[in-house]
């Protein structure tokens, strides 16, 4: 029924290894991420059908694409999905606008131009519809292989580094887009990623993908929150990813509170309102841990909690203490030397500090 | 200068291209797109007309479609006549002679679109069909005309099959080169210089200005 | 198609073109009726028409061919020799060759070794190709000239690489030697008849034949034909 | 069946591609990299030898290299031996026309390979010379693979132009092709037969395995 | 004479406007940086004689490269660059070696192999040097790129976004690759990204484009303290960026003191030896200000400092203060009530509170 979620497992010994399965439902938004070579683009291929590992299955909503078991291979005209490729693969004999239409071919003739040019607005890519791929920018080019993925309307958006090649101001503004669109369309999206801005702010859930097999994976704040993933504190840092509603903004002081189930967090209020639903990402780093509160500091945040995980990182000297404060946990990365010199043991008594711009933050809806 | 010829040569030139691009497109796509077992075979046995002589492929071909053949009686009682001798046999035979020009080069053109292309067309939701006229054949385009280009001059040119599956029927089988080689074999050096000159500039003409619109309008950029 | 009445179409050996058009151009001016020439080495028509050909005279450069559709039963009768060709030695202008109907100049060149090439058709597929070969033999030429002799695919082709000056001279048919678009190329000479085998040309009527192509058939046959026919290099049969 | 024509009819296709393939990458790539004024003029010059009948090609250059032009009296005195009705003649004759198969499917080649891949090239420091070698040149591989394919089979088949400027002369113009024209004149249909399968055989084997070896050396992937 | 820097004047109205003059001395780092579509691209390919603008110069060495009004245009082959492209432009028919092999033609013949061997290891290629770049993921493809652009020994190294496609720890290792190379070669190097990380941990000089025109310019310490720069803001986030000296390492408590010539900044002490010298990024989110000495806080930097700047940044509540600390200046990003209730004023005297772990740190020599 419609209600099934998109489903995939892959398995081959070679020549790409590849063991995973894992579901996405609709409107969730699943993070691939893993190191250069790891088999995210050969999994999204999979997917849409370009590429028939030993071993595959990949169904959506009620309808099967692949199951080699019974020999079912749906080709990938056939199959609705929007592929942003890593390398773009444009028509490079059609203008930008060109490129969108030829994926509007679902919609009646006469709403296509108007269709494509809309998406091509949608990109910011406004005035160059009448480009070909070879007289636009690397970051144009993206945008155009974007808005032609967009543009078909698709039961899956599978998204392959979409946005390596723009500045990290189109950047935001793209991934707006996409958040929109998934939310708009309720599809699964697949997002392949090296950026962790893009998994925090777009993502509900997060694969770790190494040499073709799951390392992690669930809803975004469960992964978040563990400690033990070196490879993921290399790639991004650690840091708790929460998802929180706007309790109150107060104007004249420009500042917001969120309701994090315990103390509330206090952040700069731009762009929000009351009941708003936000994603805060609260990076290890920047959390300093207290054994008394402090007074007379710019900061805001001064959150009375309990440390719950004390992980020794292996090699360094610094410590991932993870505190409960109120239903939320949080992560702070500090010296071995501030650990003895606190006493942070689990079940100890401590406030984290948390500077209210140091919040990363974004509206969910 | 004999214009019926002309006519004639022009005709055939534009006939052989309709009726071999459809085939060559279609030869070439498989070709390009395919693999199969026997693939070197077929693309090898494909430049067989330009391996025989074209006075004896026009023999094999007359013998094969001629009145004392079942394929040529077949023919004859479905169409009210012989295929040799008439416009549709020098067809036939022009088609056939020129079936190598038309398919490797396009099959080349087709081999060298990128697969992330073809991949991005299939994502975007275009069935073979949509895939091969807005993608395939604009990017083969250089190739196909390639083919086009070579097909048309070497229609214009041949003589060998074509006389001996037309029989230089003024008017229907009689095209220009045969009316050159025919006032050349006269010794009529002067009138066969007017004829193969009026040939070449129609001809050179003809292709400059195919090559100067198509290349306007399908430049790569 | 019904209406429309085509004109006959008369095919006829290369080396008949000259004489063939004048005839034609004739009885046309005679008769008021026209016919289609079509003109090619006389193998390849007989050929077209065992499959086909919408001819309805035949006028071979041999005797062979015609009898061959004969044998077949593609003729009304078994035709009749309209002419005889004959052999002409042939010097292109600047040439060192000087000719002469007994090749005197031709052996002392062969002799001094000057003789760079020398053009015949092919005796393999043309008359007059066995005809020069027999005419070289009887001089007692052709051992010392075989490697030196270039085979044209018909007699015109054989001329032609003598009138471009590629061959020091040649023998060909002495109706393409007299072609009034020979002249000025050269000069040539009539080689006798008894040097070699006569070279009978027969012309047949084809079973598809209408009244148009009997009447221009018969007209060949007429002391007018026959005028041209001689005019234009060849005998003419009793 | 006539050993000696098949040999200097596959002479000749070997010779003609040697002599053939170092213009047609001379000249495909010029056309292919370099615009300037007139080249869609030159480009379709280049297609004249395939639009004019082969007798009268040939006849046109056995009266321009002849024994009677400056170019055939420099020829002669050079090499001691007149141009036409040698084998040295049958070969500039094939060259002549086989050009239009040679330039044609090259050029498009060359004008397929992507500019980015040149510019990178470039930045190598990779010199014009090393670029057309180590990148030009296995890139449009294919291109050239078609070109001579297309040269080598129509020089065996070729027989209008090699007749004329050659003169049929045994072991050393008379080629294959020639000599089944010459059996099927004299109709003798079944040595005629035997020799075109014979050309066909040995064509279409060399073909395949040609195709089938630099297929498997410079599969692009 | 050879100490003359790299010199490199563009201009012209269009197609692609640019209006552009920089110098980059050897050994330096320029980092380019700006808006999808500023000319980033163009830049480079115009340095590599790849494209002619209306008016060009460019100047390295003795040596003229182009030079419109001389009439003067090296072609691209005779100037020695090394130029990572930004879609890679490997060659299709060649292996990854064969690809680096390329632009070893300067080097002996027998030395090519084993040297192109040792710059795929560099790029972390090892074992792929076999495979066709159809055969290769993305980020596999692209250090191919790198490792061909360095193969050159080039007199200028062109890098044109050159680590989008990679993971972070790999992109890490790559950047110090180039830092290594750009130091062992002493060439000058323009780096083209959208990675601020990219520009902290590679290059001495920042340039910020504009629809093809220069924003700002200048060393980086000088332009990353400016906080007049919205779209930079936007890109990054402002941050000081200071170089400094490793004073002192404390293994037992885990501990580095730096020395910027002022109070002692504390820094982990991983990776650091005496005398080192390290560039800090103190992202101005991350700073807390401070009327009074804290105490019992995870933190070890209370830096004593002057407000020399308070910058209101528009439509938002949130201000940049700029705190003279000894000889550097940071940045500190607050809220507007923070200032009001600190009263925060030009010359107020006021602490600095860094967290060790939350300044981004790498050693320079
Ligand atoms: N045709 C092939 N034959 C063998 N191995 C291949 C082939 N294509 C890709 N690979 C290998 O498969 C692995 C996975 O490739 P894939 O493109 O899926 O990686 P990725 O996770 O997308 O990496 P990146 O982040 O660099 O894009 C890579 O190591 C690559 O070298
Ligand atoms: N052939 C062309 N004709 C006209 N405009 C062009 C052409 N090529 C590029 N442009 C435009 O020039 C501008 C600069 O392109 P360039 O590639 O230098 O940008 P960039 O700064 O590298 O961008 P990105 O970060 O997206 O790669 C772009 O807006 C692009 O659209
Ligand atoms: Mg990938
Ligand atoms: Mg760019």
């Amino acid at each position: 029924m419609a209600d099934t979620p998109l489903r995939v497992g892959l398995r081959q010994a070679g020549p790409i290894p590849l063991d995973v399965a894992f579901d996405c439902a609709r409107g969730d938004v699943l993070a691939i991420f893993g190191p250069s070579g790891s088999g995210k683009s050969t999994i999204l291929r999979a997917i849409a059908g370009l590429y028939a590992p030993a071993d595959a299955i990949v169904r959506t909503g009620d309808r099967t694409w692949s199951d080699t078991a019974a020999g079912v291979h749906v080709p990938p005209h056939q199959r609705a999905v929007g592929l942003v490729f890593q390398d773009y693969a444009l028509f490079p004999h059609l203008t930008a606008r060109g490129n969108v239409l030829a994926a509007l071919g679902h919609r009646p003739k006469a709403e296509r131009v108007a269709r494509a040019d809309e998406l091509l607005a949608q990109v910011h890519m406004d005035g160059l519809g009448d480009r070909r791929p070879d007289a636009l920018s690397g970051g144009e080019r993206q945008r155009v292989a974007l808005a032609r993925a967009i543009a078909r309307d698709p039961a899956v958006l599978l998204l392959d580094e979409p946005f390596t090649a723009v500045d990290r101001p189109v950047r935001r503004r793209l991934q707006d887009e996409v958040d929109a669109l998934r939310r708009r369309l309720d599809v699964p999206v697949i997002l392949v990623t090296h950026d962790f801005d893009d998994v925090v702010r777009l993502s509900t859930h997060v694969l770790l993908l190494e040499r073709g097999r799951v390392m992690a994976s669930g809803p975004i704040a469960d992964v978040m929150r563990r400690a033990d993933l070196p490879w993921l504190r290399d790639a991004v840092g650690l840091g708790a990813v929460v998802d929180a509603r706007v309790a109150g903004v107060d104007l004249e002081r420009g500042l917001a509170t969120l309701d994090i189930g315990g103390p509330a967090l206090v952040v700069p209020a731009a762009g929000l309102t009351p009941g708003a639903l936000v994603r805060v990402r609260v990076p290890a780093r920047e959390v300093i841990l207290a054994t008394q509160a402090p007074a007379g500091l710019s900061l805001h945040n001064v959150l009375a909690g309990v440390v719950t995980e004390v992980h020794y990182l292996p090699g360094t000297s610094q410590v991932i203490v993870q505190v409960r404060v109120g239903a939320t946990h949080l992560l702070a990365e500090v010296t071995g030397d501030a650990v003895s010199r606190l006493a942070l043991t689990v079940g100890a008594p401590v406030h984290a500090l948390v500077k209210s711009v140091s919040i990363d933050l974004h509206v969910v809806s | 200068m004999d214009w019926t010829a002309l006519g004639v040569s022009l005709r055939l030139g534009v006939a052989t291209l309709i009726v071999l691009l459809p085939i060559g497109l279609w030869l070439g796509h498989l070709l390009a797109t395919r693999s199969f077992p026997g693939k070197a075979l077929i693309e090898a046995l494909i430049t067989v007309p330009l391996v025989l002589p074209p006075t004896v492929l026009g023999f094999y071909l007359l013998v094969t479609f001629g009145a004392r053949s079942p394929l040529g009686q077949a023919f004859a009682s479905i169409a009210g006549h012989a295929l040799p001798f008439s416009f549709a046999g020098l067809l036939l035979a022009s088609a056939i002679a020129n079936l190598p020009f038309v398919v490797q080069p396009i099959q080349r053109a087709f081999e060298a679109i990128p697969s992330g292309v073809r991949d991005a067309a299939a994502c975007c939701g275009l069935s073979p069909w949509q895939r091969f006229f807005q993608i395939d054949l604009p990017l083969a385009w250089p190739g196909v005309l390639t083919a086009a280009m070579l097909a048309f001059a070497h229609t214009l040119g041949e003589f060998g099959v074509v006389l001996m599956v037309g029989g230089n029927l003024p008017g229907e089988t009689r095209t220009l080169s045969i009316a050159i080689y025919d006032r050349m074999q006269a010794f009529d050096d002067r009138g066969a210089g007017v004829m193969a000159a009026t040939l070449l500039v129609v001809a050179v003409g003809t292709l400059m200005l195919t090559t100067t619109l198509a290349g306007r309008t399908t430049r790569r950029g | 198609p019904a209406g429309v009445q085509k004109p006959p179409v008369v095919a006829a050996a290369a080396s008949m073109n000259a004489a063939l058009t004048a005839i034609a151009a004739q009885f046309e001016q005679a008769r008021g009726r026209h016919v289609d020439l079509v003109f090619g080495a006389s193998g390849a028509l007989t050929r077209q028409i065992r499959d086909g050909a919408p001819f309805e005279v035949f006028l071979a450069a041999d005797d062979t061919f015609p009898q061959q559709l004969t044998g077949a039963g593609l003729t009304r009768d078994a035709g009749v020799v309209y002419a005889i060709g004959r052999l002409a030695l042939f010097a292109p202008t600047g040439s060192p060759l000087t000719v002469d109907a007994g090749l005197a100049g031709l052996a002392s060149l062969v002799r001094d070794g000057r003789v760079t090439r020398f053009a015949i058709a092919n005796p393999e597929v043309a008359p007059y190709g066995q005809a020069a070969e027999a005419v070289l033999r009887r001089h007692g030429l052709w051992d010392a000239m075989r490697p030196r002799i270039v085979l044209g695919d018909s007699v015109a082709q054989a001329a032609q690489f003598a009138t471009t000056g590629n061959a020091v001279g040649g023998l060909v048919a002495w109706s393409v030697a007299v072609a009034p678009a020979m002249a000025g190329r050269g000069t040539s000479v009539v080689i006798p008849a008894s040097d070699h085998p006569p070279i009978r040309h027969r012309m047949v009527l084809l079973k598809r034949a209408g009244a148009a192509a009997a009447e221009f058939y018969a007209y060949l046959q007429t002391p007018a034909a026959r005028a041209i026919l001689k005019s234009s290099g060849f005998e003419v049969p009793e």
